[in-house]
């Protein structure tokens, strides 16, 4: 027995008075904002500075998204081999997600914490040059056009509004890969246009035996947006009409979805609605699929397996006999936050791009994925040395064939021609919009007029841009 | 030195309850003092205020002379045995009873010398290494009375410490804790709700209804002296029997019960007009001072009242019975009789006289409950 | 009638274990599965599919190691017995605030904690950015350990008041009239006694801190900072995955939490209950 | 009677100081959880609550334009709805698996204990772990459960449940039905072995059915539990986002993008953070109102958020 009369709190209908009252209170002082001052327009700050302590030496920090352990790898040995032949200057790599980097770098940039220099892709580029983040670096392309020769479809996807805001140092473009022991039987192969394509691609299919002729993703990634882009742009469909608007809904699209969906239909695994390059690796290699079109990013791990010498690639065929092949290249870039470190970024770009470095850095990275952008990147013996390089010379000598008709949406002709700057298409390619259109079209079930149309809308919806006037 | 002194001690909890209401009390130094009262007085509060575990809202605490109302328990040199003893499961017995000492920075040589010296007197020697959770009530009780005392504090609280203890053990931890208080010679403070271990043991009892001290004396005073109707009820078992009457004046001189008239012998008759207004009174008669009137003895003679009832229930105990009368006053009289003839002879719807002792009569004030008589 | 309930009771307890045993099943295998995957030699991932590997190789691991998955691990470690200290801490005395002392705000400041499950965490990444940037602590385990303490906080207040309030007061009260001080009181009893529910809320808050990604992810600036679910993200890099390597470093990543919940089980079982209001 | 009794400053000044010593004792004993709480969620929930009415990037007051954008937007409101759905969805499975196999334990039976330790292992593994090895194990052309479903002949063609429109959702909301029941299994167990076996027997006795025992003796005493785990489990489940994020990014075509999946594309992806900070703003207001009438609706005992 206890005498003592315990007090009771305050009821609950109090408290929960207090609690809302709590969380208004919360909201009101966060309305005056006095708390907190947005700091987005320091540049360089907290984290590694100008110069640091020791000396002159200046240290550069950089992202880039090449994670997996043997790309970090390869990274580090180059960055070592040139910081030992640097004495001030100091470049350590920080590798990023995909997926995520793009959190990560918003929070950098507004609080002002951002990387010296970043590697990055032509879209994702002009995103940042847009918010006013990026330093021009014309004086460093000229320099190393001027050393090395650049390709010029692998600068033009930086060069506007006044000025250049990456610098080139890989690029990468889709071939039609295929499986030679299962398209060598093939009478129509190597396709000389599309029907034969998908002709061939649909003889060398047998679902019963789980064999498949080709793999078209229809996920929502960015190889399912290369994927559709890569064949807009063999038909010339267009995302961005020659006013920088969206056209996207036009009779090449139509054309070009209805291609896409019967090819799926008829040659491609149903699952690979949700595949990205993983997945068809897998299937690849456990010989479910037999061709794709997409990088040559595989190739390493195919030396594990028999496949290994029953491989081939073509570039995509045209529409109609006799047409241009095309197709759609990734320029990877470095883009500079970091004004006052240039002259450093500089000497450490010129360096990758000395062809002895240049050359050995992307055949190790990822060889046949990653090509030289400059004609002395691409005679170098140090790329032509590696084993798989010189193994799939064919390959990669198909690859620079390729190249000079390969575009990127944005950066198409009529755009640079017209000298269009059309700042959303870093949010197209993080919208994953292409890609979800070819979901509406084959995980929906649409039309490829519907779906084509649905696309307009949801471009026009999701980019805030316009409806073109169009050609 | 262990004298304690509440002057007007009020305690408040919000605004409503009032569960200690201005208690003025001085506890005798190394008496063993019993706060008693039914549940909900207030008496564990006015423990926990000595203690210093509740500040009181109004009024002071002096022990030995010296107010301490807001010095915290540490600072008081007392100690407390819990109700529910709060006894420490992580420790070991002797890690509980060298405690205190260890917060007094006592060297370890004593305090294990204390310690050993308390448990034999308490005889659970054997049990110091043992987690108090693996011993039986007695011995857990027998724990936390030595971790209280084994520092000799000046002042021993305790609440309510025999209530978790089957009957058995109550008796002979009650024996135990007279022992040990007349070999220490410390002031002992110990609240109940048990009058039975109050009667027995305490040197002096306070008594609490509704936070208000009702009296304090010693037992056999409150016994025969109740201050006031509560006391007079809630000492005694069974309970004094309480009823309403009319007390009369005019030449004969009674007590009017309704059915019943209770007439007051001459002797005693200047008494009760000196002290008692005519008018409505509360009559109180203990049940041991009500005796069957049998053909052999004749209480009229020297004018001892009686009264006419039927009993209706008979309770027995063995060496005595309670009888449950109805008088025909609306509650029944209780007797209580170890008179041999009377435990063979009476049985339930018999008709019966008894006859009330006049001395032991007790008159309360109907509106103030005070004792008039 | 009693061969019949016989009969019907064996049924029904045939049927109870094949149901909890599909339970198990569905519960552990795809742990199980990379588990089985992070042994079997690269060539034959790509294979059919077995149950057992039929040749088992530790190169995954090796892997691991050798591109400093360890180093990820012991971050996390730092992280996690940060996170579990901060929270268990604060939760404890948090808790004895709530339940021993009334103040004004008791009540609104205990609310306010609950705050924390219903602001949405992704909107926090910016400012919490420029906070850690501001302070000079981005990449420094210091951040993730806040950051973590204030996801677990309210689950182990919860826990912890569960178990505080099953501590009769009396025992503290003892401590004082025996001589000790609030806060000896406090260290002499009411931590011992209260030991179940600190375990229980520290292995919750470490549990947490563990697996959380995406404030690890985006504040864990440098590489060398990379808790495990960060590294583990980093080795799913585009055009190519090493699916062994994924495997061995996913069980890696699993092993010390599990271990510690093995270990703990029994008292967090007991914390969730009780936080939860249950018992 | 003099003025000290109605001025009785030595009390006030007595009463003041034990007040205010255990008053103070009392705050400072919660200083490091709000110190936590302050860093950690309200300092940055007011600057995401600023950055809601500002042009991130310029740092120009836009005023309320990113409210009324997103309350124009179809796409917000078909957000808001699929994470209700999320979530209810969510609460019910676990609820109900949870209790399932609460149930399925309550009898006693040898190694009971060690079932019940290890049905928390999905809790206990990273969400990065729990990610990777779901996708791995339904993935269509390499996991087993399409490999086995194919081979009994369940399935004519492999399936990945992550890149179905229909299929997708749900399967996210199973894997964390997968992660959570467990959860919820255990605190039903421990409130089922509070309930005294005679109110069962009793029940029999009456002639109960398993359906109205479960009805009649068991739901009562879980009412409370499950009301507390209720709220508890919709705030976390409504603001889950690591785990959908690894697992599908918020796709297929956009049916598993829930708020904080949103929330996390248009700051990120779609590179407007304003918009973003003001979704959060939006949601939050959302289960401050829920919240508010769950307290209305149910009566707390004050200890349980207290």
């Amino acid at each position: 027995m206890t005498d003592e009369c315990t007090p009771q709190g305050d009821g609950h209908r109090s408290s929960r008075r207090r609690f809302i009252a709590t969380a208004g209170l919360a909201s009101t002082v966060g309305l005056s904002g006095c708390l907190f001052t947005g700091n987005g327009g320091q540049q360089g700050g907290a984290n590694g500075g100008a110069a640091n302590g020791s000396g002159d030496a200046t240290t550069l920090t950089f992202w880039h998204q090449e994670s997996v352990p043997h790309r970090v790898e390869t990274f580090k040995r180059f960055l070592d081999r040139f910081n030992e032949q640097h004495e001030n200057i100091e470049v350590r790599q920080e590798p990023q997600n995909w997926d995520e980097v793009f959190g990560k770098l918003s929070s950098a940039l507004e609080a002002g914490n951002e990387p010296d220099f970043m590697f990055s892709l032509p879209a994702f580029t002009m995103t940042f040059q847009s918010q006013g983040d990026l330093v021009d670096v014309a004086d460093i392309v000229e320099s190393v056009d001027g050393e090395r020769d650049l390709y010029d479809n692998t600068v033009t996807p930086f060069t506007y509004d006044g000025g250049t805001w990456g610098v080139p140092m890989w690029d990468m473009v889709f071939l039609d890969h295929f499986r030679t022991d299962t398209y060598g039987n093939i009478d129509t192969w190597p396709a000389e246009n599309w029907e034969q394509w998908l002709e061939s691609a649909a003889q060398a299919t047998n679902a019963q035996e789980g064999r498949y002729g080709i793999v078209l993703p229809a996920n929502k990634n960015l190889w399912t947006t290369e994927n559709l882009y890569t064949l807009m742009i063999e038909n010339d469909a267009y995302v961005y009409g020659p006013d920088g608007k969206i056209m996207f809904d036009t009779p090449e699209t139509v054309e070009t979805l209805d291609f896409y969906k019967r090819m799926f239909n008829r040659a491609s695994p149903s699952e690979a609605t949700s595949w990205g390059w993983a997945e068809w690796e897998r299937s690849l290699l456990q010989g479910n699929a037999h061709s794709t079109i997409g990088f040559s990013s595989w190739i390493r791990s195919l030396q594990e397996t028999d496949l290994a010498d029953s491989f081939g690639a073509i570039q995509q065929p045209p529409v109609e006999t006799g047409g241009q092949s095309r197709s759609v290249h990734y320029v990877n870039n470095i883009m500079v936050f970091n004004e006052e470190k240039k002259d450093a970024i500089r000497t450490w770009v010129q360096w990758m791009h000395n062809p002895e470095n240049y050359g050995e850095w992307l055949a190790n990275l990822e060889p046949t994925l990653y090509l030289p952008v400059t004609k002395a990147g691409e005679n170098a013996d140090s790329y032509w040395n590696h084993e798989l390089i010189s193994k799939y010379e064919t390959m990669v000598r198909t690859q620079f064939k390729a190249l000079p008709n390969a575009s990127i949406y944005g950066f198409r002709d009529i755009h640079t021609e017209n000298d269009l700057y059309i700042p959303s298409v870093g949010t197209l390619e993080g919208s994953h919009v292409l890609a979800e259109i070819v979901q509406q079209l084959i995980v929906n079930d649409r039309s490829p007029e519907a779906a084509a149309s649905w696309g307009q809308q949801r471009l026009q919806e999701v980019l805030g841009v316009g409806k073109s006037e169009g050609l | 030195m262990g004298e304690v002194a509440l002057q007007n001690v009020s305690k408040r909890f919000g605004d409503d309850v009032v569960a200690v209401d201005s208690i003025d009390a001085s506890f005798r130094d190394g008496a063993y003092t019993m706060i008693l009262g039914p549940s909900g007085c207030g008496k564990t509060t006015t423990l926990r205020i000595i203690a210093g575990l509740e500040t009181p809202t109004e009024g002071e605490i002096l022990i030995n002379d010296e107010v301490v109302t807001n010095k915290p328990p540490q600072k008081r040199d007392l100690s407390l045995v819990f109700q529910n003893l709060a006894l420490w499961d992580h420790k070991t017995v002797e890690e509980n009873m060298e405690f205190g000492m260890r917060m007094r920075g006592v060297g370890k040589e004593e305090r294990q010398a204390r310690v050993a010296e308390i448990a034999e007197i308490l005889r659970i020697e054997d049990k110091l290494g043992e987690s108090p959770a693996s011993l039986s009530g007695g011995q857990q009780q027998r724990v936390a009375l030595g971790r209280s005392l084994v520092r000799e504090p000046e002042l021993l609280l305790l609440d309510e410490p025999l209530s978790s203890l089957d009957e058995r053990l109550r008796l002979e931890m009650r024996t135990e804790l007279a022992r040990v208080h007349q070999e220490l010679g410390t002031t002992f403070i110990h609240v109940t709700h048990n009058q039975e271990d109050a009667m027995t043991i305490a040197d002096e009892i306070l008594l609490l209804n509704n936070g208000r001290l009702q009296q304090f004396d010693d037992p056999l005073e409150l016994y025969h002296n109740p201050a006031n109707e509560f006391v007079a009820d809630f000492i005694g078992s069974p309970s004094m029997n309480l009823f309403d009457a009319t007390f009369v004046a005019d030449g004969e001189t009674y007590l009017d019960a309704g059915s019943f008239r209770l007439t007051i012998p001459p002797h005693v008759a200047d008494a009760f007009r000196d002290t008692v207004d005519e008018g409505d009174v509360r009559v109180g008669m203990r049940p041991e001072a009500l005796r069957f009137v049998t053909d052999e003895s004749t209480p009229a003679r020297n004018g001892t009242p009686t009264i006419d009832a039927t009993v209706t229930i008979v309770e027995t105990f063995g060496d005595f019975n309670w009888y449950y009368l109805d008088t025909g006053i609306g509650t029944d009289i209780v007797v209580q009789s170890a008179d041999e003839s009377a435990m063979e002879n009476v049985d339930v719807g018999d008709s019966v006289t008894v006859a009330v002792e006049v001395d032991r009569l007790h008159l309360f004030d109907p509106r103030t409950e005070a004792a008039l008589l | 009638m009693s061969v019949n309930y016989a009969v019907y009771r064996r049924l029904a307890d045939l049927a109870r274990f094949a149901l909890l045993a599909a339970v198990i099943v569905v519960f552990l295998f795809p742990f199980l599965w990379i588990l089985k995957s992070s042994f079997e030699p690269s060539s034959l991932l790509y294979g059919e599919v077995t149950l057992i590997p039929t040749d088992v190789t530790m190169a995954h691991y090796e892997r691991a190691i050798e591109i400093g998955f360890l180093n990820a691990v012991k971050n996390s470690l730092v992280v996690a017995v940060g996170t579990t200290i901060l929270t268990t801490g604060a939760s404890l005395l948090g808790a004895y605030s709530v339940l021993r002392y009334t103040y004004p705000g008791r009540g609104a400041s205990a609310r306010l904690i609950l705050l924390t499950y219903m602001f949405p965490h992704v909107a926090l990444i910016v400012p919490m950015y420029q906070l850690a940037s501001t302070l000079n602590v981005l990449g420094h385990p210091v951040t993730l350990i806040v950051l973590h303490s204030m996801l677990a906080l309210p689950f182990c207040l919860w826990i912890l008041q569960a178990f505080l309030e099953d501590i009769p007061r009396e025992l503290e009260e003892a401590a004082l009239v025996e001589g000790a001080t609030e806060l000896q009181a406090f260290y002499h009893v009411t931590i011992p006694q209260a030991m179940p529910g600190i375990i229980a809320a520290g292995t919750f808050a470490f549990i947490m801190s563990w697996g959380e990604y995406m404030f690890a992810y985006v504040l864990m600036t440098t590489s060398a900072s990379h808790t495990v679910p960060v590294a583990l993200f980093q080795l799913l890099g585009s055009y190519a995955v090493d699916w062994g390597l994924l495997s061995a470093v996913g069980v890696i990543a699993t092993l010390p939490v599990l271990a510690l919940f093995w270990l703990m089980a029994k008292y967090l079982g007991k914390g969730i209950a009780k936080g939860t209001g249950a018992v | 009677m003099g003025i000290s009794e109605y001025f009785p400053v030595e009390r006030w000044r007595r009463g003041r100081r034990s007040w205010d010593r255990r008053t103070l004792t009392g705050m400072a004993l919660m200083v490091p959880a709000l110190v936590i709480v302050a860093i950690a969620l309200i300092y940055p929930f007011l600057g995401a609550i600023q950055i809601s009415f500002l042009n991130i990037g310029t740092n120009e007051f836009v005023g309320l334009r990113h409210y009324r954008w997103l309350i124009g937007q179809d796409v917000f409101w078909a957000v808001v709805g699929r994470s209700v759905v999320w979530t209810v969805a969510n609460l019910a499975l676990q609820g109900a698996v949870g209790i399932g196999i609460a149930l399925l334990l309550h009898r006693h039976f040898f190694g009971r204990d060690a079932v019940r330790t290890v049905m928390l292992i999905p809790f206990v593994i990273p969400s990065a772990v729990t990610a990777i090895s779901w996708q791995w194990v339904l993935n269509a052309s390499y996991g087993p459960v399409n490999e086995w479903l194919l081979t009994l002949g369940l399935l004519s063609t492999p399936v990945n449940p992550f890149s179905e429109a229909e299929l997708a959702f749900p399967t996210v909301i199973l894997i964390n039905t997968w992660r959570w029941a467990p959860l919820v299994a255990l605190v039903v167990f421990a409130v089922l072995q509070t309930i005294p076996r005679e109110e069962y027997e009793a029940a029999r006795i009456e002639g109960a059915g398993i359906f109205s025992e479960f009805y009649h003796v068991t739901y009562p005493h879980l009412k409370d539990s499950l009301l507390i785990l209720g709220l508890i489990g919709f705030l976390l489940t409504f603001n889950i986002f690591d785990l959908i994020w690894l697992l599908t990014k918020g796709g297929p075509v956009g049916v598993t993008t829930t708020l904080p999946v949103f929330i996390y594309e248009v700051a990120f992806n779609l590179r407007n953070i304003g918009r973003a900070s003001a979704v959060s703003v939006v949601l939050f207001l959302l289960l401050v109102v829920f919240v508010a009438l769950y307290f209305r609706q149910r009566e707390f005992k004050e200890s349980e958020f207290a």
